[in-house]
């Protein structure tokens, strides 16, 4: 199969290393090419390491609770960087507290995001949705 | 200034002293003598350092939650819930993302957008903006110890903010908040900034007024080997201690095998006070805080309960004075001050219902306590040595050898080489060893111990032994075993 | 029919049996021989018996809540959603109260009121009314074992039906489920019922089906000394065996102290073994089940939860082969089956957390085991000897003369002249030993140990004492010390 | 002062004894002549005590869950038996479950009782009512 790149990262202040971590190893695993920004990226970061590795996909994780700020505008960011419809995922836990997850999930669409994981999400369920969205398999 | 492992002279503390509290406008209102006699009215049973000195001295273990939102009213409303639906026996205020960047114009933006929502749009309390007067009205209308927990590499200002504020404690440490917390920060620059915290603590020691301090035990949260935790805690605790810190709290951030926990935090109870002897230092008061498990936890609120009483449990055993509590809400966000409030009640009853009881001594306690103190001496040995003697010099190579290294940090000052997995008791054990200087019989027996699981399970030893167990304890168990066993 | 411990002979046992089949029509209803060929079928994992001999070998703590509703349909509809949503290893069937008393006709009307009302009106699953058909119904919908629970001096007829019904396990004795239960039921009565009951069992292994039996171990769930709840968990194993069983779980109920918790189960375990095997009984299966706090519990659920979890902890680390699980509703009235489930998650996550963990063997286990042995050693030497060897009447004796005697009972039988107080370390002891055969040395430690946490507390042994600790774990304590201690 | 006399008993088929002999130790010692008929007490029972004894109060605990329908009638047949407005009092676990406090209260009031206690309601409690209503102190 043809080798898919995916941009990874932890955005905004955000320190959480180890789901970061994990997903890499996973999603290298699974025969992704992943591109791991790590944590306490800037969306400019995300989308600079995406042009320069041509990547298919944006995974942005945001576990410490500003990822609604932190992920503003990052849609039109792409756009504006010639990135036109580039995948764009986003998981951890995104907002902050206990919300109800249709609602959180409908504005996450609303900022632009393809797909929109709630906490606890498993590394298979993205596999699966990349494979999927990337016409794998 | 070169870095090492001494007491800042008055002349180096107040230079420095002068660019610190020029970083924020209310950096300003700082004003030493004031501030001591501020302290000097703080009564006893509001003074952290002297109540954790009490505990220990009657033998308890009191608890204390985390909370922290972006104005002071809430935040004064969300501490008093605490304390008088929760029970805590001490208060926290836990400060936001961007104060522990010193960020502070866009905590100033936090803050107005907070007032407009009417909710807070901040992960935590921006001490530094609020500054003196923000602090002391939160200290004056709550009627419990206050103390900053953060995350913060560089907190010069924060903690001049807070103690001249009347809180008399402040988590945190040159590498606690450092590798855990931070992608890029020099090990030497944050220990640094550390000895001024340390220094200014000190300072406040001579005038008279005793403050407490605690280095951040769990680190990463994530299957840090006690050893390494602990022998972390040892040197924040030295470096404290000699910038004149005397009321030291040393953590340890709960595994999950009972006997494990409570070896590790009489492990470095007892090793923090051998070295703070050895090394000449006098009248210290050092107590334990025990965090509950700071992993990934299950969603469901009962089972997060379960692992909130579990923890609880093994503080009391352990006889820890202090334990941090989590709440039902951890997987998923920032808790309601009702669940909140819930966690500290689950586990104030278990610690009631156990005031007293201790693990019995027995020899798979004790041969756990020699394991993780001859663990700890021979990383702590090699730091000395590579420091040629200075702690501080010795702490930074260390990192730059991986004689020190802390799984899963997202550091990139930190190697990164170890890998840790559970044996088949549940122990958190060295998987894969970097270059931690661990002597041959520790080498076998942490090898050992994962052979065991690896027979049982029948598979080999190896990463994937790591991750599964990441994810067990989220799932409902403690040991990541392969699915259906 | 003179009370002696010897198994009855057929002929006894199936005159009697004509009657007790005749209580009730659904009695007749019964056939034995279609109901071996019926319990032949079970498959392994539903029969009570071997998945608790499993748990043991594999050295398990596997968890099982209380649950019963008036209505077929319902109750089948709650213990589904115990095992699915709870996640539980055995099912129960709580009997309600009117059934305990024999008053089948009573039941007949709380069944119609239940139809009309759409809700249970009954506190429990009216097993005899319902007959085989419904038994069978309740246990071909599930997939665990079923055991009847609940409190019934003459269960004769009732375990003719749960047994026929496919449900493999039955819970009580002639002892426990009549001193705790009844007012003015005589001992030499209950008995010879639950010896009945237990012949019964005693004919299916003999027609090669085990099925398991179960004492209730706590009694009246209020501060009873270990040692007397022990004694009596051995004299319901040996009568059972004598009939024939050969499948017993024998019980108890969390005091609250770990250590005592620990050695209390082991000294349960060892010595019935030890018992049934100088009495000659072979091919025993004995598992234990530890009963997490059954005396008040607090309002407030998170506290709830907290006693739930350190239950769960204790029975765990003791060993326990099974777990009965409380709910975060206790206090206030029969849970929701959201709650029941809330309290089998906790109780799960602790049991996986701790797999294979044991509270590992010391000095201080040791002991409180040898006191726990050494007393109900006392206690069961007089009994023999009130009995002339016999056990029936020795039993019989030993409660007319105080020898047995249950704190707080409701029977008139019941001497009632034992008050148990806790020592400063938490532990149950005698407080006022009436007339319990204690050896000088044993009551001298008693009261040595209640001497000490007099002298703590600065008051006299006493009654107070008792009455603080009855309301100490509602309050969120486990000792009941004077106000502001 | 005058002693007064108290009838109590736990109702119906319930055997829940340790509360009883709280409340027999506790009233007691608090100044009243308790007349205890323990466990497993039929109204008729409680009744015929306070008869016999010319109580002031019948105090009548339910906690096993059937205590609505145990109680039931209860003002009438003490109506019937000559106890005109005698003190009746109820409490423990009165009703099956957790239900609204307030509406339990109600309907155990409706049907004649003078006092109506939830779960965990202390003997203090229960001795300043007594001493109100029997107009002591
Ligand atoms: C360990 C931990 C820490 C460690 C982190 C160490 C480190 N550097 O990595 C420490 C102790 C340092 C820490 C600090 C803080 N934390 Co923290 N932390 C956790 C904890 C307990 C576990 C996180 C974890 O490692 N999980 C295991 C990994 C494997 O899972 P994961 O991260 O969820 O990632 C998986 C999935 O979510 C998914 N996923 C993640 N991203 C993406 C993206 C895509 C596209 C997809 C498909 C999937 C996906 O895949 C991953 C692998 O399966 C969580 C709570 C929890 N989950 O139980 C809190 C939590 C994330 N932390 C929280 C907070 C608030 C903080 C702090 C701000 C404040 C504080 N309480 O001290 C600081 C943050 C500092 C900062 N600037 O970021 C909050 C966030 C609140 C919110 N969103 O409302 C949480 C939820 C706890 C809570 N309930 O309050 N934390
Ligand atoms: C111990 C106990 C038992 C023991 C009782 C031993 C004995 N013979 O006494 C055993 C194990 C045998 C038992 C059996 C059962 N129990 Co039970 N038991 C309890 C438990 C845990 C504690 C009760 C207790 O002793 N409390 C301590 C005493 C001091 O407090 P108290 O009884 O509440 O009384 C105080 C106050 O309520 C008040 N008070 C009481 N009455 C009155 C009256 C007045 C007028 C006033 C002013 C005050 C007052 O003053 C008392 C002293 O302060 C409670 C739950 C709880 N509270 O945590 C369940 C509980 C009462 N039991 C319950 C049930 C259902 C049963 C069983 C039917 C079924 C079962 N689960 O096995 C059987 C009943 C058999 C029967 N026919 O009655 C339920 C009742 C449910 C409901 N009302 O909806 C409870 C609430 C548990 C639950 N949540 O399911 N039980």
């Amino acid at each position: 199969m043809e080798k898919k790149t995916l941009v990874l990262g932890v955005i905004g202040s955000d320190v959480h290393a180890v789901g970061n971590k994990i997903l890499d190893y996973s999603l290298t695993n699974a025969g992704f090419n992943v591109v791991n920004i790590g944590v306490l990226s800037p969306q400019e970061d995300f989308i600079n390491a995406a042009i320069e590795t041509n990547a298919d996909a944006i995974l942005v994780s945001s576990l410490y609770g500003h990822g609604e700020i932190d992920c503003r505008g990052m849609r039109e960011k792409c756009d504006e960087a010639g990135l036109k419809d580039i995948l764009l995922y986003v998981g951890g836990n995104i907002v902050v507290g206990k919300q109800d997850w249709e609602e959180v999930e409908a504005r996450f669409k609303a900022m632009g995001f393809d797909r929109v994981y709630p906490p606890g999400t498993s590394v298979d369920t993205a596999i699966r949705d990349l494979k999927e969205d990337l016409g794998l398999e | 200034m070169e870095l090492k492992n001494k007491r800042w002279t008055d002349e180096e503390f107040f230079k420095v002293r002068e660019e610190v509290l020029s970083q924020w406008p209310t950096g300003k209102e700082v004003d030493l003598q004031e501030a001591v006699d501020y302290l000097k009215k703080v009564p006893e049973e509001k003074n952290f350092a002297i109540k954790l000195k009490k505990a220990k001295e009657e033998k308890r273990t009191l608890a204390q939650p985390r909370a922290g939102v972006a104005l002071i009213d809430d935040h004064i409303e969300l501490l008093n819930y605490l304390d008088k639906e929760g029970g805590a026996d001490f208060l926290p205020s836990t400060i936001d993302s961007y104060t522990r960047q010193n960020r502070y114009e866009e905590c100033e933006v936090g803050i107005d957008e907070s007032i407009k929502a009417g909710r807070s749009m901040l992960n935590g309390f921006p001490a530094v903006n609020h500054g003196i007067k923000g602090c002391r009205k939160v200290y004056e209308s709550v009627n419990l110890p206050v103390q900053a927990r953060h995350g913060t590499p560089d907190s010069r200002l924060l903690a001049e903010i807070i103690h001249a504020g009347g809180w008399t404690s402040n988590e945190g440490g040159g590498i606690s908040y450092n590798v855990p917390y931070a992608k890029a920060v020099p090990i030497e620059k944050s220990i640094r900034d550390w000895q001024y915290c340390d220094r200014l603590v000190g300072f406040y020691e001579e005038q008279g007024i005793t403050l407490n301090r605690e280095p951040f035990g769990p680190l990463t949260g994530t299957l840090v080997p006690p050893s390494m935790s602990n022998a972390v805690g040892i040197i924040e605790a030295l470096l404290a201690a000699e910038q004149g810190v005397k009321n030291i709290t040393v953590g340890y951030g709960q595994c999950g095998n009972l006997v494990q926990d409570v070896a590790a935090v009489r492990a470095l109870e007892e090793q923090t006070e051998e070295y703070l002897a050895e090394y000449g230092y006098k009248d210290m008061v050092i107590t334990t805080v025990f965090h509950q498990w700071m992993g990934g936890f299950p969603e469901d609120e009962a089972r997060a309960f379960g692992v909130i009483s579990l923890g609880s449990t093994a503080a009391a055993l352990s006889g820890a004075t202090k334990v941090i509590v989590k709440t039902p809400h951890e997987a998923v966000g920032i808790p309601t001050k009702e669940a909140n409030a819930a966690g500290i009640r689950a586990t104030k009853m278990i610690l009631n219902m156990l005031e007293g009881q201790r693990l019995p001594d027995s020899k798979a306690l004790q041969a756990e306590i020699e394991i993780i103190k001859a663990e700890t001496k021979c990383i702590l040995d090699k730091v000395f040595e590579l420091g040629n003697g200075d702690l501080a010099v010795g702490t930074v190579k260390a990192f730059e050898q991986g004689v020190l290294d802390i799984p899963f940090a997202p550091s990139k000052y930190n190697a990164g080489k170890i890998l840790p997995a559970r044996d088949n008791e549940g122990c958190v054990r060295y998987l894969m060893t970097g270059n931690i200087p661990l002597s041959k019989d520790l080498l076998d027996f942490n090898r050992a111990r994962l052979e065991e699981r690896a027979k049982f399970e029948g598979r080999e030893v190896g990463f994937q032994m790591t991750v599964d167990d990441i994810f067990a304890v989220g799932k409902g168990k403690l040991i990541g075993r392969p699915e259906g066993m």
